[in-house]
């Protein structure tokens, strides 16, 4: 599994758990791993004081991140995939190279903003992966806008983004799905439904606890699916996808899951968190859960999963030796960059 | 060579862009069969077809964040306001999606919002705001303030090639008041350079520096004083993003006095800007105080009369520079 | 009819249509042909060039600026009305009196504003009206916020607020509308759906034209109702503002109508409105069809009824009178008022 | 009396205001329970109930909105943004229907929206804005930037009463870096007046003009100068609008010199407007340019070094404040 054909160009019909082939299963095991990885190693370097500002994770919700990006088309002519900031692992496997990932973390000059952006906001055009802003729900109309740039030109590309619950709540949410639902464009989003938003139980956002049920109000067809089932958001996104390429309009899925940990590394959860919670989700754990059915269903060898891990181990001390290694931009680099200068992207077009 | 209003210049500029460019398009409330609310954009979706003239559900975040994706993924999106006011709407998107897209990741957002801006059209409160100060202190946008027909064309053919996002602030009371002949045309049009003030007058006891509809007015003011014997110089600022603050202070520091007009509010409008630069960059040359004339530090008032108490009118103008001049 | 008894402070059970007292149908039937005569006469004046600006007309639609207004209590210690730009019913009904709203439109000193704002942007704390902007859908997030004092200090007061179906596609119906859900104050959502946003058909402003059906995905329970019927929304805001006075949540009655007219004085509307619709929805003029039903179903003397249109006209030619009359603020009133003193409202507190 | 940090005078002069006040509450994401994101809200809810500290949806349009309509129907909201930056979401709220209500129909809308502002906290580009001069431009907001513990708990008092909106733009870098004795309490608290700069030490070469979190550099400056022989004198604005400009004229027209000073970025920052009004009303005093020195004209970046980079450093002030002192 060297190269892993992790990207779909054909569109499947819809695609049931079981009828996942075993090699795409081990190459949605690979990316969980290495996104766990990188995060784990992220968070020892958080507590060791090597990242500045904070540190969010998305552990538990690896099935998501993954099984969202593995179905689309990576590279600069590809599909649009603006992530949130728990979905590391998309960023890995629309081709952001793991390495660039520690750089972003440390502020360093190697990251995809030369660091003038920090944590999960991470781009660029080789990638076709925007780069988030901090603001909720901001991606929303932008994604609904790439989506529309492949409709006008008549593309088969689609436009995908997530985001929490919490942005449900936001006016962007509510604007730009309902432009996209009006203008018909070939967008999917994904919302993950971790029941907070920061210390916010998801009873204080909303009386509609079904998210999926939000795009229904906008006369978008939606979907929930088991969040912490690979499979199942891998299937429920080949789906989506599909229907959006095919110019059937936008589509939504929710994926129920749960939030794992603090908001953020400095957030001390315990205080608001039920820990009975925390320890039912914990036995759902997405990694897990494809480890055992990888195990179980499809009898894989032992040995095989244990290759992956290792070949994940190696790459993740590489990537963070490569980091560590990368300086900071030159100071002078902050006065950079405001305005792009005529011709920008001609020579690329 | 047609003479053109302002506003039909404006819609002359989209109309020959999306001529020569395909990327290009409008979108926004009432654009498509009506053409806007003002006209602006008659006729290009009969031409263009509807995807590239758009009516959109009434959300300015939602419509200019749109246009960010659609210039991010390659298009050249023209976002309507239907109003100016309406921009508040979409603050959120503008400076925190278009202008800090290149900056973070170099990742160019070449695209225009149109903003029918400004008052003496009895428009009250929320039909006559002047915006372009809601922006200039957020770095990645480009603000343009055209004053005349021939500007309203060649700049906006150049906001929407710019690779960055424009404001595009068209003065409505001068949308049928404003007239002349305009080089127009999809491949011969005019393209007037951003960032570039425009000298209207030459003069050697004062200038005045303003932009959009003042400028009419500091020009009715200079030849009022001419008769008086007082040379005034005129600049016409045209972009206040970039800023062309060589062309202020060559003009200040022959001249020795600045009087700067604009029609928007005193306070936190641009002219704190251009007066803050003079100060600090053309001190040695200065023979007076550095003074400005603006409107109220008020919303706009609906009534007439309280409209005019609001504007900053010629005589207003006049009186400054009179003053000035005396000084 | 003197003084119509217009307000009910007992909150009655869910009123089917013909329950509605005749004395009520009659107090109905005053205001709506009021609105009419005051719109009419306004109409006239923009059209001899006596007011400045524009002028919106509501006609076609007075069942719900009337329907929805008279089962609200009034004045300063009343409820909250927050009424759209086709609601000058509502006005009346809440006490602003004819004369002022002549004197708004032209822009007079003795108009609510004193000439500093135009046509219904019109309100006083005197009869708890807000001041309108012109930024479809903000009213919603203030009208939440007037329901969440009255919450917060325990008085049985509900905040209402009506809008065009063209605010629904706006962020803060979205934000005000969850908010409202979440906390659970006593507030009331008329949407009137109009099927015109200036020239936008409603399908091209959502997929989903039944706006009711908006409400229920923020979990606020939703009618829809004939809003061409003054009895239905009468009866339907009856029962939607018992609900929320008794502490049971907010309220959302969409209300299906049409617009009669341009969505100004100054729009040529026949470029881009069917006339065959137009035509059939005249036919269902609110008006004609309350005069019907008071003739046919209740045996209303036509004395009567012509008492009440000739009471009207004297009305509104003695406001036109005084509004005409009346000067504009001195021109220094410009410079005053930006900054509410300190000490203010306390007073009347 | 006890010694507080800045942002426990935060809290103890909302803490105070609600116990005397029944009309105060507190609103906004995470304000609860937890207190907010930064503990400035923390145990008020325990103390005053789940209807007077209101945890909402992640909504700043909305939030802001219903401050505005509860502060209408006579209430007295503190409505808490989890980062200034967000504000920017409630841009329209506060400039459309809180800035223009009074005086549009005379109905007050005494509220605060509390803004963690600034930047040197490592926050990159969204949680590090100074949001100040998104605003000053709009009348009918007032705007207050305390820099001192004391003044964080008086001016916060200060702006609850205060019957209009006031922005309250409280330094996320002070939180926790100043503190000093406060007189607080229910009854006895000190007020501070909203509208009034402090003369934080006389001078008689230059005045340093500045605010929040420049304060304390602006101070060590004067000390550093005065080993120099060159007398600073330092005024903290306190507040934008009003602005005591007074205050600032009078000291201009007797040092001669004046260095405006802010941690806001230069073009549109509020350092601008007070550069203009010194430029027009103490031309005849001033014996140099008018200087300012504020961070660049781009977003906020991310790593420290550029960070660092972007902000106006104390020796940045220094240097600039030796060139007035020696012109
Ligand atoms: C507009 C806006 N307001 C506030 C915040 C601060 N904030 C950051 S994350 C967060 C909660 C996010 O919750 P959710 O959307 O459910 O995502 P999750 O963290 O659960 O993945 C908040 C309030 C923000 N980023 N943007
Ligand atoms: C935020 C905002 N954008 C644009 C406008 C301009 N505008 C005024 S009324 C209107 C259409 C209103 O449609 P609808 O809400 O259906 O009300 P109707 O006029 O049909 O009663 C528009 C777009 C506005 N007032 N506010
Ligand atoms: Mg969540
Ligand atoms: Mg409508």
């Amino acid at each position: 599994m060297s190269t892993p054909a992790r990207k779909i160009s054909a569109v499947p019909p819809p695609t049931p758990a079981p009828a996942v082939s075993d090699e795409t299963a081990l190459d949605l095991y690979y990316w969980m791993v290495l996104t766990r990885a990188t995060e784990e190693r992220a968070l020892n370097l958080y507590r060791q004081g090597k990242l500045p500002g904070s540190y969010y994770t998305g552990r538990g919700q690896e099935a998501i991140s993954i099984g969202m990006a593995v179905p689309l088309r990576s590279g600069p002519d590809g599909d649009w995939l603006s992530p949130w900031i728990r979905d590391l692992g998309s960023y890995l496997v629309h081709g952001v190279p793991v390495w660039r990932m520690f750089a972003q973390f440390m502020g360093k000059e190697g990251s995809t903003t030369q660091g003038k952006d920090g944590n999960l906001h991470i781009g660029g055009r080789e990638w076709n992966i925007p780069c988030q802003v901090s603001h909720m729900a901001d991606m929303i109309p932008l994604t609904v806008g790439a989506a529309l740039a492949y409709k006008q030109r008549g593309e088969d590309r689609v436009a995908v983004t997530s985001f929490g619950d919490g942005a449900t709540s936001r006016g962007d949410f509510h604007e730009g799905l309902n432009i996209a639902a009006v203008l018909e464009v070939p967008a999917v989003f994904v919302a993950e439904n971790n029941r907070w938003a920061y210390t916010t139980p998801i009873s204080k956002q909303t009386k509609v606890t079904d998210l999926y049920k939000k795009a229904l109000g906008y006369g978008i067809p939606a979907v929930e699916v088991d969040g912490n089932d690979v499979l199942a958001v891998y299937s429920a996104m080949v789906e989506a996808v599909d229907h959006a390429r095919a110019g059937r309009g936008p589509r939504f899925i929710e994926c129920k899951t749960y939030r794992m940990a603090g908001h953020a590394a400095h957030d001390k959860f315990e205080s608001y968190m039920p820990m009975e919670l925390l320890a039912e989700w914990s036995d759902k754990d997405p990694l897990k859960r494809l480890e055992q059915s990888l195990r179980d269903d499809r009898a894989v060898d032992e040995r095989r999963l244990e290759g992956i891990r290792s070949r994940v181990k190696d790459e993740v001390h590489e990537a963070v030796e490569r980091a560590d290694a990368d300086g900071f931009a030159d100071p002078s680099e902050a006065h950079l960059g405001v305005f792009a200068e005529p011709g920008w992207g001609d020579d690329d077009a | 060579m047609p003479e053109l209003t302002y506003l039909e210049a404006i819609r002359a500029a989209m109309h020959d862009e999306m001529e020569i460019d395909e990327r290009v398009f409008v979108m926004g409330e009432d654009v498509g069969r009506q053409g806007g609310a003002f006209g602006a954009t008659k006729e290009l979706q009969q031409r263009f077809g509807d995807l590239r003239s758009i009516d959109t559900p009434v959300a300015e975040s939602g419509i200019v964040g749109v246009a960010v994706g659609a210039a991010m993924a390659g298009q050249r999106p023209i976002a309507e306001m239907q109003f100016a006011d309406f921009v508040s709407c979409a603050f959120d998107q503008l400076i925190t999606c278009a202008a800090k897209m290149h900056y973070r990741v170099g990742w160019a957002v070449p695209m225009v919002v149109r903003c029918p801006n400004g008052g003496g059209v009895g428009g009250g409160p929320y039909h006559s705001e002047n915006v372009e100060a809601w922006f200039h202190h957020h770095a990645g946008l480009k603000i343009v303030c055209p004053a005349t027909a021939t500007d309203a064309y060649g700049l906006l053919r150049s906001a929407i090639r710019d690779p960055n996002p424009v404001v595009f602030c068209e003065h409505k009371f001068l949308y049928r008041r404003v007239k002349e002949e305009v080089v127009t045309g999809a491949r011969d049009g005019l393209l007037v350079p951003i960032g570039k003030a425009s000298l209207l007058r030459q003069g050697t006891d004062l200038s005045i520096i303003t932009y959009a509809s003042t400028v009419q007015l500091a020009l009715a003011v200079a030849d009022t004083l001419a008769a008086e014997d007082v040379s005034v110089e005129v600049i016409d600022l045209r972009s206040l993003v970039p800023f062309d603050s060589e062309a202020v202070l060559d003009s200040v520091r022959k001249t020795g006095k600045a009087l700067i007009v604009h029609e928007d509010n005193l306070t936190g409008g641009f002219g704190g800007e251009v007066a803050a630069v003079i100060a600090q960059h053309a001190f040695e040359h200065l023979d007076a105080p550095v003074r400005r004339v603006a409107a109220l530090d008020t919303p706009i008032p609906f009534a007439p009369p309280l409209e005019r108490e609001y504007l900053p009118l010629e005589d207003d103008i006049l009186a400054a520079a009179r003053d000035l001049a005396a000084y």
